[in-house]
């Protein structure tokens, strides 16, 4: 029997319990995986295409609808590369409130991910922990912006709503929860030896490979390094915070999922010094504030929520480029845009993580067994309608 | 009516047909997927199947699963191998079920009395992964196939080691005889005799029929549902209710070996014939129910981990449990 | 390191290959190379220290010309992990031709399949031109992140 | 190595039992229960006529093409000009309050409804005279009980009655 014919090709998905939108080419020896094609573009929604029809406050929900999980970062990404083009800056407050939905957003964005990962090894309760857990800070986060999951908070300027009354303590309780429930999360699932055996050594990504391949994320962080946008180029409120890049060294899948859970040790932190520093004032640029017309403007003092200036229904930017990068749950998120100074933009590009994590569905799982196709792919918290846009 | 009343407790009836048969297995059936999803439900903090009799946190909800299974068009690919597909789960669902009529229900009531009882339910206990293997050839499915490959590894790793430890007990207890092998806990439990060996058994017995962590031939995430990919309809609620069935039985047996079947035997049942055997049903009970509490606390082992599980670990803990048996028959002169 | 300092450093590297480099307060560094002389200038950055790319954008100025750009910056040396180097390179419009950066950085990998896709720029050393990444697999006609490409759109009326 | 794992397949089991006994539970019991949703959900919209300067800012911000200007035929008639009024689209509109924070003259509101079903496409275009009647009511087999997200530290959430 020649080689060829040991081969079995298997076709994961679109229409499968654990692919995800999108397909995997697997050719399998055996158990083996030979060889291992994303076959992406499955949920592509052209987003790039329709930036470049709709103005540029549209573009805020289009750039969210992708990354679900994870709206916040690109939401913040976005406006923060308009608002290098308009050049303003955010007052202080509304740059800490930015960063508390940010941490808020990480939190469940990697619970997801969590979630998703403890299913496809066959640990249902992980999947309905995470997911419950997920609930006390999704509501927090519609209490703060009025919807789920699709926050649209961040427009350019600042952010459309203040905190809400009483919102630092219903905040501090749900940090304790959180805290609370953690050692039960380490007892049933973490440390189970099941899920120890499944995870541990299992797609092993090198450092030199994380660098040159270009992951980015816990993904990268999880193979040794370092490199945290947060940190790197600060945005937001985090020059004035104090907090660490969690990494990890053995770049495994059960490193990848301990670096989310630390970050969410550190997102607890976070939370907790935003809320102890936030400056008083207002929560929109000035600019911006002095074109609301006067009575609604006493409106938002009183309400806490802002009334967009009639401006922003056909804001124009000045012509040039612009490209920001923000720490996202699932890792770096670079918007470019081209603008010509018309009220659309002449070309956004949008690289989200998962797009440039797609490429270790190839390289991880070459010689890995047909049962760790899901544990490598959970462990990468790959989100395919985000990869294809 | 009397005439048909006493034929029905008549032992060769009763046993296949109403207990340990067809009857309690297919009630246990009912209760036991209800219970799993709600035990599990529980420790996942949400409630599970409710709706269908809320009064009582919707314990009929397998009815109404299996009246969804009965009246769902079973479809057949057209690629199948018609009669192998249509055939196997019945196949399988009897293959599991038979064992049942050679387990005694207390020391004067059993269809038939062998002195190889424990031989008997064992060895058609075996049967039924051929048809699980049968069915992912028959289906015509790349998942399938996986599938029924990966049952055919299993059985090989689960089966050696699980017959070693229940004929450690035979060992232990000179007789191979269900019956005598019960009678013979009347004092210590079986297993505190040879712990080893009640271990080993019982996490065999989950392997066997694909409780967590050993979920394997039917993992969801990675070969959507293994053997039983192609199955819809009633012969998916067979070949479904078959591991439990098979569960069952080996529960059954387990609580006979290990937890001293009927013993001991309270006063007011000491004279039926029949009672002894709800302590035996309630005993198999609890080892099916810790099975399916199990989903809820375990993800799953890769193949390899479990036949390494059953090859490395089991098997020489099965052997030294038979030593041990042989010691403890050597010192006390034969229990 | 300082702005000024690095794009002294990069200016100086790439000078001899026609190189224009200019930058951006405060991080970003743009290096403009004839499409001849990309991956050349790519390797002398990735020695430099930029091991990895973030995007590879392609802008369509119709009947002009299309640009591709190279955001890279490093992993493995956090001190230039703040600075972005946008290598760009201009291509005529009729020839949308470039040699892929892959063999320098395995990281474009996706990023030229899909610019390739959408943007109808073909990366010459890819190992999959021709192939589609995003678009359905019989899709035919113009690539449509082009201009000539039209999105319909609404008014404001009903 | 092999007594660290008895220990932690203990703890695991320990651990499933724990939950199993305690009485920990994070669903909302809908559509039994209902939840009140915090001041400022963004839900469906609600219109006011008289204030309406027909500014069309609404219309304009809309990401999703889902508020659009329809004509109004009475007063058009009346001023023999067209005049236009916003109308919505709940199978295009995305909930994000764009068209309420840009509206000058808080024509309109966010209300806190959202579970409406509609039994036709075209049942869901709500030109501005069926726009301005306000939103649907959400229709529950039986009344449903009210509650209140509460946050708990040791439960996490936790759905209370609301009188």
């Amino acid at each position: 029997m020649s080689l060829e014919e040991r081969e079995l090709e298997v076709l994961i998905g679109p229409q499968h319990p654990a692919s995800g939108h999108m397909r995997l080419v697997a050719k399998i020896d055996g158990d083996v995986v030979v060889e291992l094609r994303p076959n992406i573009g499955y949920v592509h929604r052209s987003v790039e295409k329709l930036a470049e029809v709709k103005k540029y406050l549209q573009i805020i929900p289009l750039v969210e609808r992708p990354s679900l999980a994870d709206t916040t970062a690109n939401n913040l990404t976005y406006v923060m590369a308009v608002e290098k083009l308009l050049g303003i800056e955010p007052p202080p407050r509304a740059q800490y409130l930015r960063t508390l939905l940010a941490e808020i957003n990480r939190i469940h964005s990697h619970f997801y991910g969590m979630g998703i990962h403890g299913v496809m090894i066959g640990s249902s309760t992980a999947y309905m922990w995470c997911f419950g857990d997920r609930e006390p800070l999704i509501e927090l986060a519609q209490e703060l912006t009025g919807a789920r999951l699709t926050y649209s908070y961040i427009v350019p300027g600042g952010v459309r709503r203040d905190l809400p009354q009483g919102f630092e303590d219903k905040v501090e309780k749900v940090m304790r929860y959180l805290e609370n429930r953690m050692p039960d999360y380490f007892d049933l699932y973490f440390n189970n030896p099941v899920t120890r055996a499944r995870l541990e050594g299992v797609g092993v990504l090198s450092r030199e490979d994380a660098i040159r391949l270009g992951v980015a994320g816990p993904n990268l962080r999880a193979s040794g390094v370092p490199y945290d946008v947060r940190k790197v180029e600060p945005y937001a409120a985090y020059p004035e915070l104090d907090f660490e890049v969690v990494t990890e060294e053995a770049g495994d899948a059960f490193a990848r999922v301990m670096v989310r859970v630390r970050e969410i040790q550190e997102s607890i932190k976070i939370i907790r010094q935003v809320l102890k520093k936030i400056p008083d004032g207002p929560i929109l640029n000035e600019k911006y504030m002095k074109m609301i017309p006067p009575n609604l403007r006493k409106q938002v003092e009183e309400t806490g929520r802002i009334k967009f200036p009639g401006v922003f229904a056909n804001l124009r930017v000045p012509a040039g480029e612009a490209i920001a990068r923000v720490e996202g749950g699932r890792g770096e998120v670079i918007f470019h845009i081209v603008s010509d100074g018309k009220m659309s933009p002449y070309r956004m590009r949008m690289v989200t993580p998962s797009f440039r994590n797609v490429i270790l569905f190839e390289h991880l799982t070459r010689g890995v067994r047909v049962a760790d196709i899901p544990a490598i792919y959970g462990s990468l918290d790959y989100f395919p309608p985000e990869a294809d846009r | 009516m009397q005439d048909l009343l006493s034929l029905i407790f008549e032992p060769y009836v009763f046993v296949p047909l109403i207990f340990p048969g067809i009857t309690v297995a297919f009630l246990l059936l009912l209760v036991i997927i209800w219970l799993e999803r709600k035990m599990a439900a529980k420790v996942q903090l949400r409630y599970g199947p409710l709706y269908v009799l809320k009064p009582l946190g919707g314990a009929i909800q397998m009815v109404a699963d299996l009246l969804r299974y009965l009246f769902q068009e079973p479809i057949i690919p057209k690629t199948v191998d018609k009669l192998a597909f249509i055939l196997t789960p019945a196949l399988l669902f009897g293959m599991a079920y038979l064992p049942t009529v050679a387990i005694p229900v207390s020391p004067t009531f059993y269809a038939f009395r062998s002195d190889l009882s424990l031989l008997i339910v064992l060895a058609l206990s075996t049967l039924a992964p051929i048809f699980t293997v049968v069915m992912g050839w028959a289906s015509n499915n790349k998942f399938s196939l996986i599938g029924g490959v990966r049952e055919g590894y299993i059985v090989v790793s689960y089966e050696i080691p699980m017959f070693l430890s229940a004929l450690s007990m035979a060992v232990l207890y000179g007789s191979l005889d269900l019956v005598d092998i019960a009678e013979a806990q009347k004092g210590l439990w079986g297993i505190f005799l040879n712990p080893v060996a009640a271990i080993t058994m019982l996490v065999l017995m989950y392997m066997s029929t694909s409780k967590f962590p050993f979920e394997i031939p039917e993992a969801e995430s990675e070969i959507v549902a293994g053997a039983y990919t192609e199955y819809s309809g009633i012969l998916y609620g067979l070949v479904m209710g078959a591991s439990y069935v098979k569960l069952y039985v080996l529960s059954l047996v387990f609580s006979i070996l290990f937890l001293g079947g009927w013993n001991p035997v309270p006063g007011f049942m000491a004279n039926d014939p029949l009672l002894p055997g709800v302590l035996l049903f309630i005993k198999a009970f609890i080892i099916i129910v810790i099975g399916a509490f199990l989903r809820a606390v375990y993800p799953r082992f890769r193949i390899d981990q479990a036949m390494d599980l059953g090859w490395k670990t089991l098997l020489p803990l099965s052997i030294i449990s038979i030593f041990i048996s042989l010691a403890e028959v050597m010192i006390m002169g034969g229990a | 390191m300082k702005f000024e300092e690095l794009k002294g450093l990069i200016e100086e590297k790439v000078r001899d290959l026609g190189a224009e480099v200019s930058g951006k307060e405060p991080n970003v560094i743009e290096v403009k190379v004839p499409r001849e002389k990309v991956v050349e200038a790519a390797m002398r950055l990735r020695d430099m220290g930029f091991d990895h790319v973030k995007a590879v954008t392609a802008v369509d100025y119709p009947n002009e010309r299309f640009e591709v750009v190279y955001v890279s910056s490093s992993y493995s040396n956090l001190d230039l992990a703040y600075f972005l180097v946008n290598l760009r390179t201009d291509l005529p419009y009729d020839d949308p031709r470039m040699p892929s950066l892959l063999e320098v950085w395995p990281s474009v990998l996706y990023q030229e399949h899909e610019e390739h896709d959408l943007m109808g720029i073909v990366f010459e050393g890819h190992p999959r031109m021709g192939e589609r990444l995003l678009l359905p697999e019989n899709y035919e006609g113009i690539p449509p992140l082009r201009k000539e490409f039209k999105v319909k759109t609404e008014g404001i009326n009903a | 190595m092999a007594v660290e794992r008895t220990i932690r397949h203990i703890k695991a089991l320990a651990t499933g039992a724990k939950y199993m006994l305690g009485g920990h539970r994070l669903t909302l019991m809908y559509p039994d229960d209902v939840q009140e949703f915090p001041d400022g959900y963004r839900g469906m919209i609600e219109y006011d006529w008289n204030t309406c300067i027909k500014c069309g800012l609404c219309a304009m911000v809309c990401p999703a093409d889902a508020m659009k200007m329809y004509v109004s035929k009475e007063e058009s008639e009346e001023g023999k000009r067209p005049v236009r009024r916003p109308g919505i689209n709940y199978t295009r509109c995305i909930f994000c309050g764009f068209c309420v924070d840009i509206c000058p003259t808080n024509s309109l509101k966010f209300t806190k409804v959202h579970d409406v079903a509609f039994y036709t496409f075209e049942e869901q275009i709500f030109p501005p005279e069926k726009f301005r009647e306000g939103v649907p009511k959400p229709q529950y087999d039986k009344k449903p009980r009210r509650v209140r997200a509460i946050l708990d530290e040791r439960r996490g959430i936790r759905y209370e009655p609301v009188e």
